[in-house]
């Protein structure tokens, strides 16, 4: 490969003095620091970079920058690297990635010959027979062309990337020179500006400009630096904006994380993103050696790459015409100047691997290696389109500008017009002042409303009127066509010959002509394409322009990485005050919701034994706890609660039941009166967030009359369950000022005492394993010193901690169900057995009507315990209940454990109302197939159901 | 994410916010058919534009207030 | 109660960096008094120092918190002017809190919380709540001589995660972060 | 497929290439009559499904679909494009097994190759209780004949070897419900088939057209319309069509539609994200389903994976998409797949979709006679469009509820009788 580097350019962004060592599929090659990718392999002669998706043609440089079809490259594990704009570094090894064996010899070369036969959505005509066949054979052969590079997954990034929130006044979408002025002009009229550029350094086309043209960005990028109202974000691209200008940036400019998401609330957004250029279609237009006027440009003055020896250039603009100069200056013989402001044109390019010739509408042929053409921009207008704009296309000037903006969003440079640098720059810092006044005068409203503020002073300041001069409409001559056809979207090998394909078949709205040919569809979302795509359709359709519309850019603007958009890992975890001690003494982790608990501590079986035998505790923080005072408390258990609340006595507890205003049971739990007005209502762990906020609302909307207040207390209030036999013996070593005993202390009840020398500790007689239990509610800041004396002084009765899978196996024996595991979405107050709690002569409780609807009913399921008459036979949590050997399903299994007490295997299920009495002899359909016959039981409660156990 | 203008916090990113859906007149439980209870229940204007509508303001003042939002443009007026 | 050890579930973690950019303490001893229905003149969002120490914060409508140092709830209490629509509760043991400060402490946060943190908007002293982490938190901005602070307080049983976000999102501005406290 | 149809194949393939001829118009562009015998609202999926089905097994070809966009334009070609039956209750089990058999054969019956591929289907399962919904799912399928399993940790590794099932991450890969025969469909050509075979049997497709109100007579509302009324005809913005039955199939647009008639909806309308990253060399097999992380992944056939997540929580009719979306999606993909950080997010685009309170649609007649409903359909309307076209096109020609869709009836709700597909939704942890 020979070196295609100029001497010293006045403009270069390139160090020489800083060699950099890369691959290029696989072989060793050099670069300088300030290349980018594809800039350091045109310096080392590489033409071809890449074979096309479908035919396989070659591709070269087309654009040398972000959304060039034809730089998209592996790196590293890394795919679809855009090699355009993606800084070169050591050791990068870089390669090909739709090619197989090699760039050289690719054998999906093959296609190009049946090329003629894979028009616009060939695939949905054929393959259909026989049937066998595409199953089979060519959808996998089809998956093989996937274009694309490599995923490395066995790798990851997750977790290393960053983001933060911003708070802009102003920001600048763009840093060219309107961008540049824009941000200027805001913050010296006192906003806050963040101006984001995708190259890496400001300024636009003045980087690749004249003498003065550096000149004026010089000035202004010294302005700007000291400017402390304005931060810089470049290699970073403005992704999206969102509804209440909530816009995303993508920061590559960081020093720590590989990408930040910067999530900026705008005041206003000014979009200046300049103007993309737009290629031509005609045949051959996609041969290495073919590029757009903007790509020869930077690849001389940038970056020191002379692009080819033997030069035609096909101009319509001042942008080809100073590439004319620019080539020649950089020692490319320009053999041909194709003027279309004359009305010469080229017909066609000739060339295999790299531009063999030119043939010209006049029917001349011009051997060169190197075609470049000015014809046409398309304005990047995706950031409009996300605000709701639809930019409107003026035939004069050959391209599409933004009408009647919303106030918060303003435009300059290049999307709003042509001018000198000079009138980019008056523009764009005139834009920046109405910007700011805008964005301050929301800021002012906004302090103002705002409670945590320090309040303005003084009023708003007074609404600019928009006296910007507006940016010109350079009249361009409308060429989107040669007389041949050519590609449209490279990246998707469409040509315009397979879109006039499509429009005839009826494919002749943009958006079905989109998904019909897949045009627009890759990796740069239209933004080379999809005006060209619509210049397509009008001509089949003999329309104009105007009159086609586009489809319309979504966000991303440019692809971000997952990785950014994840960011760190914010996985918020619950843990109680125990359980660091938890797992330090060999507790399994169990997730529940966002709890960590303990599961068991080695052996759950015996760890429920010992709660029947002896005595055991378990940390059941994760409870939900509400903290309830006021002289109304009763009056909204009752509305909550399908029970009764007003009789409950100080001191005592009771099982409350809620459901939803569908009937639908919701939640349930015990609650207790601590003093007249002051209550402890506890909920499931998953519910507690839910109920509170239910709370407040019939407090706040329904009835704001009621005098209480809700407090939740979680995780300040540690909840210890001590079980067993030996748990009362346990507690009153410990217990200093509540008397323990079953008279003064009955089942049910609740008191507020000392615990290990731990004062304001809650005490509630109640159990949900079936044995004689206390919860003990210790302020959490002490609750360590509780549990270690709880250990400590009962080690001569055999305390020792239980964990989650005991309580399962301790509360199905008792019968206890769990709403959510043995009640579901549907389940009603009949279904959960809740007959004797319901009161259905309440004026209002939530759910009533339905509450009394169900009872009416004798279809509802209902939850019965069952017993394997086999009691070696386990069956599975979801097991099917089944009508003999049919497959009719009547109930199913919703809880399954062997129980070590009675040595035999336990269930709870829902059945079929007619399944429902004690002794019915169900058929329960195992995973493995089997049918096995269970016995319907009495009670719930598989062990001691008159709760003799617990009552001592 | 749009602002949801909290009457209590001021202008608030909606992250910090629930939203309870379109606002419905709950009847007389006691006195309510089933028809009109499942009216109240499931059956909704779900119009396309300007709705009224509860949003909880979970994250901050934890209040239920009521706005309008415009469920084509995702404009919000105050109901005040 | 003096004699008791309170365990705080942020372990005392007090993080600094060299420079002296950012620090990290745990504050989660810290009295906390909630007081509802009747109390100060103390408007939501607004905060006001007592000569003696205490901070009343208003933390939302018809509500505020008292923050005082460790230990001194009873005294609080005894403090408090109550009617019989005043509802008190201890919530010390249901928040863990910590202290964010230093001269980056408003850059640490914005990386971790949406709300704008800019002075005119969130001056010394404002009080509000909003997702930190993605855990719903109380935050006071408290400056202590001209640097600023923030107290940030979440349910208990998020303190230790949080204060690994709360941390993790610090360490780009030079906080040391132990590997017991790292995030991932 | 009657003699005027042009039908392809490999050969016409070969023949074009060769003559470079041009090919025929999928549909044509047909006359605008002011009546017709059925009026279909909304070109989608269903609405053209119904439509072919009512042409080809009932005969009934004096109909016309409006759509006020363009065929396809709604839904139809913006889901997933996951199809499954392997859902919870029988009577949804039946339903999409179905539907899952009409997508198989559908490229011979339709003659257009909408590339079904049958690649499994891995519902993951984080927690205990998402386990437990799993195995409930695989008995009630495996009673139905659905071939549907629970599969450990390491049997999903080898289905998806880009999954991490490694036990300490934040949210474990417990198991798996298996369903080899769900897979994707590309669902714009589900689209043009049905609506190229309707065209080709005498239907009227009508494209541009909106529906401005649905004309009543008899009914207890304003102007004639609602409980007790019948329908006459629509007004369109092309001009009146009478009608003695007009069927609502416009989805997120559905309660707006059915206002028209006087028959409120239980419905609000959300959006529903999806997005796709750029193409890379095939590595996903499958399609991948987290209910906890709220995320699908599949990956095309030309590399691109494709995400879609649950419904915005917040009821509008903008589809403009939020950053919040990609955010959580690919902070959960990347729990599933840490893999894949480095790969790039395209494109967001969301569509509208009729949430109904017990996660099933809303079909048939309704208190308004002729005016018909099949509505409803959520996130799932797109697995079942087949069958609600067929079963929608047999209630209109019989003029009896489909047995298959009697459960979904509209009074369902004021009888208090929901299905019961919700009840897996709501199982709590």
């Amino acid at each position: 490969m020979s070196s295609h580097r100029l001497p010293p350019q006045p403009g270069e962004v390139i160090d020489r003095s800083t060699v950099i060592n890369f691959t290029w599929n696989g072989q060793p090659v050099i670069g300088l620091a300030g290349d980018t990718i594809a800039s350091a392999l045109a310096a080392q002669g590489v033409d071809v970079f890449s074979r096309s998706m479908k035919y396989h043609r070659h591709r070269g440089i087309m654009t040398a920058d972000h959304w060039d079809p034809n730089l998209s490259l592996q790196v590293d594990d890394e795919p679809n690297v855009r090699a355009g704009t993606r800084l070169l570094a050591e050791g990068m090894q870089v390669s090909t990635q739709n090619v197989w064996p090699s760039l050289q010899h690719d054998v999906g070369v093959l296609n190009k010959a049946v090329g003629r036969f894979l028009s616009a959505g060939f695939y949905y005509k054929t393959f259909m027979k026989p049937k066998f066949l595409w199953d089979n054979v060519y959808q996998s052969v089809l998956r093989k062309f996937a274009p694309g590079g490599r995923v490395h997954w066995k790798t990851s990034t997750h977790g290393a990337y960053d983001k933060r929130y911003a708070h802009p006044d102003v920001l600048v979408a763009g840093g060219g020179p309107a961008g540049m002025a824009a941000a200027l002009g805001a913050a010296q009229a006192g906003a806050s500006v963040l101006l984001v550029e995708m190259a890496p350094e400001l300024g636009g086309h003045l980087c690749w400009g004249n003498d003065a043209e550096r000149a004026a960005l010089d000035k202004l990028t010294t302005a700007v630096i000291a400017e402390a109202n304005i931060e810089v974000m470049t290699r970073s691209t403005v992704t999206g904006r969102y509804d209440h200008n909530w816009v995303a940036v993508m920061q590559g400019d960081h020093p720590l994380a590989p990408e930040r998401l910067v999530k900026a609330r705008v005041g206003s957004l000014v979009v200046a993103p300049g103007l993309i250029e737009r290629p031509l279609i005609f045949s051959g237009n996609d041969i290495p050696g073919v590029m757009l006027s903007g790509a020869a440009r930077r690849l001389i003055n940038l970056w020191a790459v002379k692009p080819g020896q033997r030069a035609v250039v096909l101009t319509a603009n001042a942008e080809g015409d100073a590439a004319v100069k620019d080539l020649q200056a950089a020692g490319v013989e320009v053999v041909e100047v194709v003027d279309v402001r004359t009305g010469a044109m080229v017909a066609s390019a000739v060339g295999k691997s790299r531009l063999q010739k030119v043939v010209l509408e006049d029917g001349r042929t011009i051997e060169a290696d190197l075609l470049v053409t000015a014809t046409g921009w398309t304005a990047p207008t995706s950031l409009l389109n996300m605000a709701g704009n639809r930019p409107v296309y003026d035939p004069q000037a050959a391209r599409y500008f933004p009408e009647n903006l919303p106030e918060e969003i303003l435009t300059s440079g290049g999307i709003a017009g042509n001018g000198s640098t000079d009138e980019l720059i008056a523009h764009g810092s005139a834009t920046g002042v109405l910007a700011a006044n805008r964005s301050l005068r929301l800021r002012h409203s906004r302090r103002a409303a705002t409670a945590r503020s320090r309040s303005p002073e003084g009023p708003a300041p007074e609404a600019l009127t928009d006296t910007r001069t507006p940016l010109r409409r350079e009249a361009h001559p409308e060429c989107y066509r040669a007389s041949t056809h050519g590609f449209v979207d490279y990246a998707e090998d469409v040509s315009s010959k397979d879109l006039i394909q499509a429009a005839g078949e009826g494919f002749d709205s943009i958006e079905l002509m989109k998904r019909y040919t897949t045009v627009t569809m890759g990796p740069a979302q239209g933004k080379l394409e999809t005006v060209n795509a619509a210049a397509v359709l009008a001509e089949s359709r003999g329309m104009d322009l105007a009159d086609i519309g586009t489809t319309v850019w979504r966000p991303p603007f440019a692809p971000i990485s997952l990785g950014a958009l994840a960011g760190r890992i914010f996985e918020p975890v619950r843990r109680s005050a125990l359980q660091d001690w938890h797992e330090a003494h060999g507790a399994t982790a169990l997730l529940a919701g966002q709890w960590v608990r303990p599961d068991h501590y080695g052996d759950a079986v015996a760890e429920a034994q010992n709660v029947r035998n002896g005595v055991g505790i378990i940390d059941v923080t994760p409870l939900g706890k509400i903290d309830l005072q006021g002289p109304d408390v009763a009056k909204l258990l009752e509305l909550v609660y399908v029970n009764r609340w007003e009789s409950l006595k100080v001191g005592r507890v009771r099982y409350g039941a809620m459901v939803a205003e569908d009937g639908v049971v919701s939640d349930d739990g015990v609650t207790g009166r601590l003093s007249e007005n002051h209550w402890l209502m506890t909920t499931t762990s998953s519910g507690a967030g839910a109920v509170w906020e239910m709370l407040e609302d019939w407090l706040q909307t329904g009835h704001p009359e009621w005098q209480v207040h809700v407090t939740p207390v979680t995780g300040g209030l540690t909840s210890i369950n001590v079980a067993g036999p030996h748990s009362r013996q346990l507690l009153e070593r410990l217990v200093s000022n509540v008397d323990l005993s079953s008279d003064a202390f009955p089942y049910f009840s609740v008191r507020q005492g000392t615990v290990a020398d731990v004062p304001d500790c809650v005490i509630w007689r109640i159990g949900f394993t079936g044995e004689l239990s206390f919860e003990v509610h210790v302020p959490s800041g002490h609750a360590l010193a509780v549990w270690e004396a709880l250990l400590a002084e009962g080690q001569d009765l055999g305390c020792a901690p239980f964990g989650v899978e005991a309580q399962r196996i301790l509360r199905l024996e008792k019968g206890h169900y769990i709403v959510g595991q043995d009640t579901d979405g549907l389940s009603k107050a009949p279904t959960a057995g809740l007959g004797g709690l319901v009161k259905l002569d309440k004026t209002d409780t939530i759910g009533l009507p339905e509450l009394r609807a169900a009872y009416q009913r004798e279809d509802l399921p209902i939850l019965v315990a069952v017993q394997p008459d086999d009691p070696t036979v386990l069956p599975e949590e979801a097991a099917q209940i089944v009508d003999g050997q049919t497959a009719t399903i009547l109930g199913r299994v919703t809880s399954s454990r062997h129980s070590p007490t009675l040595g035999r295997s336990i269930c709870l299920a829902q059945v079929a109302p007619q399944l429902a009495a004690p002794g019915t002899v169900i058929t329960v359909l195992m995973a493995d197939g089997r049918r096995i016959p269970a016995t319907v039981q009495e009670h719930h409660a598989h062990l001691d159901h008159q709760g003799a156990r617990q009552r001592v | 994410m749009i602002i949801v203008p909290c009457p209590h916090c001021g202008p608030r990113n909606s992250v910090d916010l629930r939203n309870c859906g379109e606002v419905v007149n709950r009847p007389n439980p006691d006195t309510a058919t089933l028809t009109e209870w499942r009216t109240y229940l499931y059956l909704r204007e779900n119009a396309a534009g300007w709705v009224s509508e509860t949003w909880y303001c979970r994250a901050g003042c934890r209040r239920y207030f009521t706005i309008e939002r415009n469920t084509v443009t995702n404009e919000i007026r105050d109901q005040s | 109660m003096s004699d008791l050890l309170f365990q705080s579930p942020l372990n005392k973690a007090e993080l600094t960096s060299p420079g002296g950019n950012i620090g990290l303490t745990d504050e989660s001893a810290t009295t906390k008094i909630l007081v509802r229905g009747q109390g100060p003149a103390v408007a939501y969002g607004q905060s006001k120092l007592l000569p003696n120490g205490t901070l009343i914060c208003g933390s939302r409508p018809d509500e505020w918190t008292f923050l005082a140092g460790p230990g001194k709830s009873a005294e609080v209490q005894a403090g408090i002017d109550q009617s019989e629509a005043t509802t008190i509760v201890d919530i010390t043991h249901g928040r863990a809190m910590m202290r964010l400060f230093g001269p980056a402490a408003t850059q640490a946060l914005a990386k971790v919380c949406s709300i704008d943190l800019a002075d005119d908007l969130t001056p010394d002293g404002a009080v509000f709540s909003a997702s930190v982490a993605k855990v719903t938190c109380d935050l006071v901005r408290s400056d202590s001589q001209g640097i600023q602070a923030y107290l940030i307080s979440c349910e208990r049983s998020f303190g230790a995660y949080l204060i690994s976000a709360v941390a993790d999102a610090a360490q780009e501005f030079g906080l040391g972060v132990p590997a017991e406290l790292s995030l991932h | 497929m009657p003699q005027h149809a042009y039908k392809y194949s490999a050969a016409k393939l070969l023949r074009h290439g060769l003559t470079r001829g041009t090919w025929p118009r999928m549909w044509r562009q047909p006359e605008f009559k002011d009546t017709y015998d059925v009026v279909i609202i909304g070109g989608g999926l269903h609405g053209l499904a119904t439509a072919y089905y009512l042409a080809t097994e009932h005969g009934i070809t004096n109909v016309a679909v409006l759509d006020k966009g363009y065929l396809g334009g709604g839904g139809s070609g913006r889901n997933t494009a996951i199809v499954r039956s392997n859902y919870l209750t029988p009577e949804g089990v039946a339903f999409y097994d179905r539907s899952l058999h009409l997508y198989n054969t559908m490229a011979d019956d339709l003659n257009l190759n909408v590339m079904f591929s049958r690649r499994g289907h891995l519902t993951l399962a984080h927690t205990d209780s998402a386990l437990r919904t799993m195995h409930w799912r695989a008995e009630v399928n495996k009673l139905q004949g659905i071939d549907s399993s629970v599969i450990d940790p390491s049997d999903v590794k080898k289905e998806a070897p880009s999954l991490d099932v490694s036990p300490n991450t934040r949210y474990p890969i417990l198991g798996a419900l298996f369903h080899p025969p769900g897979g994707t469909v590309r669902h714009d050509a589900v689209v043009w088939g049905y609506a190229r075979a309707a065209d080709h049997h005498g239907v009227h497709l009508h494209q541009q057209t909106e529906v401005l109100d649905i004309l009543c007579e008899g009914g207890t509302g304003p102007e004639g319309k609602g409980p007790g009324g019948k329908v006459t005809g629509v007004r369109t913005s092309r001009g009146d069509i009478s009608a003695p039955i007009v069927v609502n199939c416009t989805a997120g647009w559905a309660s707006l539609i059915s206002n028209m008639a006087g028959v409120p909806l239980p419905i609000t309308t959300h959006p529903l994200q999806a997005a796709v990253t750029e193409p890379t060399k095939v590595f996903l097999p499958t399609v991948v389903v987290s209910g906890s992380l709220h995320v699908y992944v599949s990956q095309t056939d030309r590399g691109e994976l494709v995400f879609g997540a649950s419904v915005d929580p917040v009821g509008t009719y903008r589809v403009n998409g939020t950053l919040e979306f990609t955010e959580e999606l690919a902070g959960h993909v990347l729990e599933l797949m840490p893999g894949i950080s480095k790969m790039r997010l395209m494109r967001q685009w969301s569509g509208l979709c009729d949430m109904t309170p017990d996660y099933s649609p809303v079909m048939g007649f309704t208190p308004v006679e002729g005016y018909l409903v099949d509505v409803g359909w959520g996130t799932y309307g797109f697995k079942a469009g087949p069958v609600s076209g067929e079963t929608m096109a047999r209630t209109i020609a019989t003029g009896k509820t489909d047995e298959m869709i009697a459960p979904f009836n509209l009074s369902r709700f004021t009888e208090g009788d929901l299905v019961g597909e919700k009840g897996a939704a709501a199982v709590g942890h």
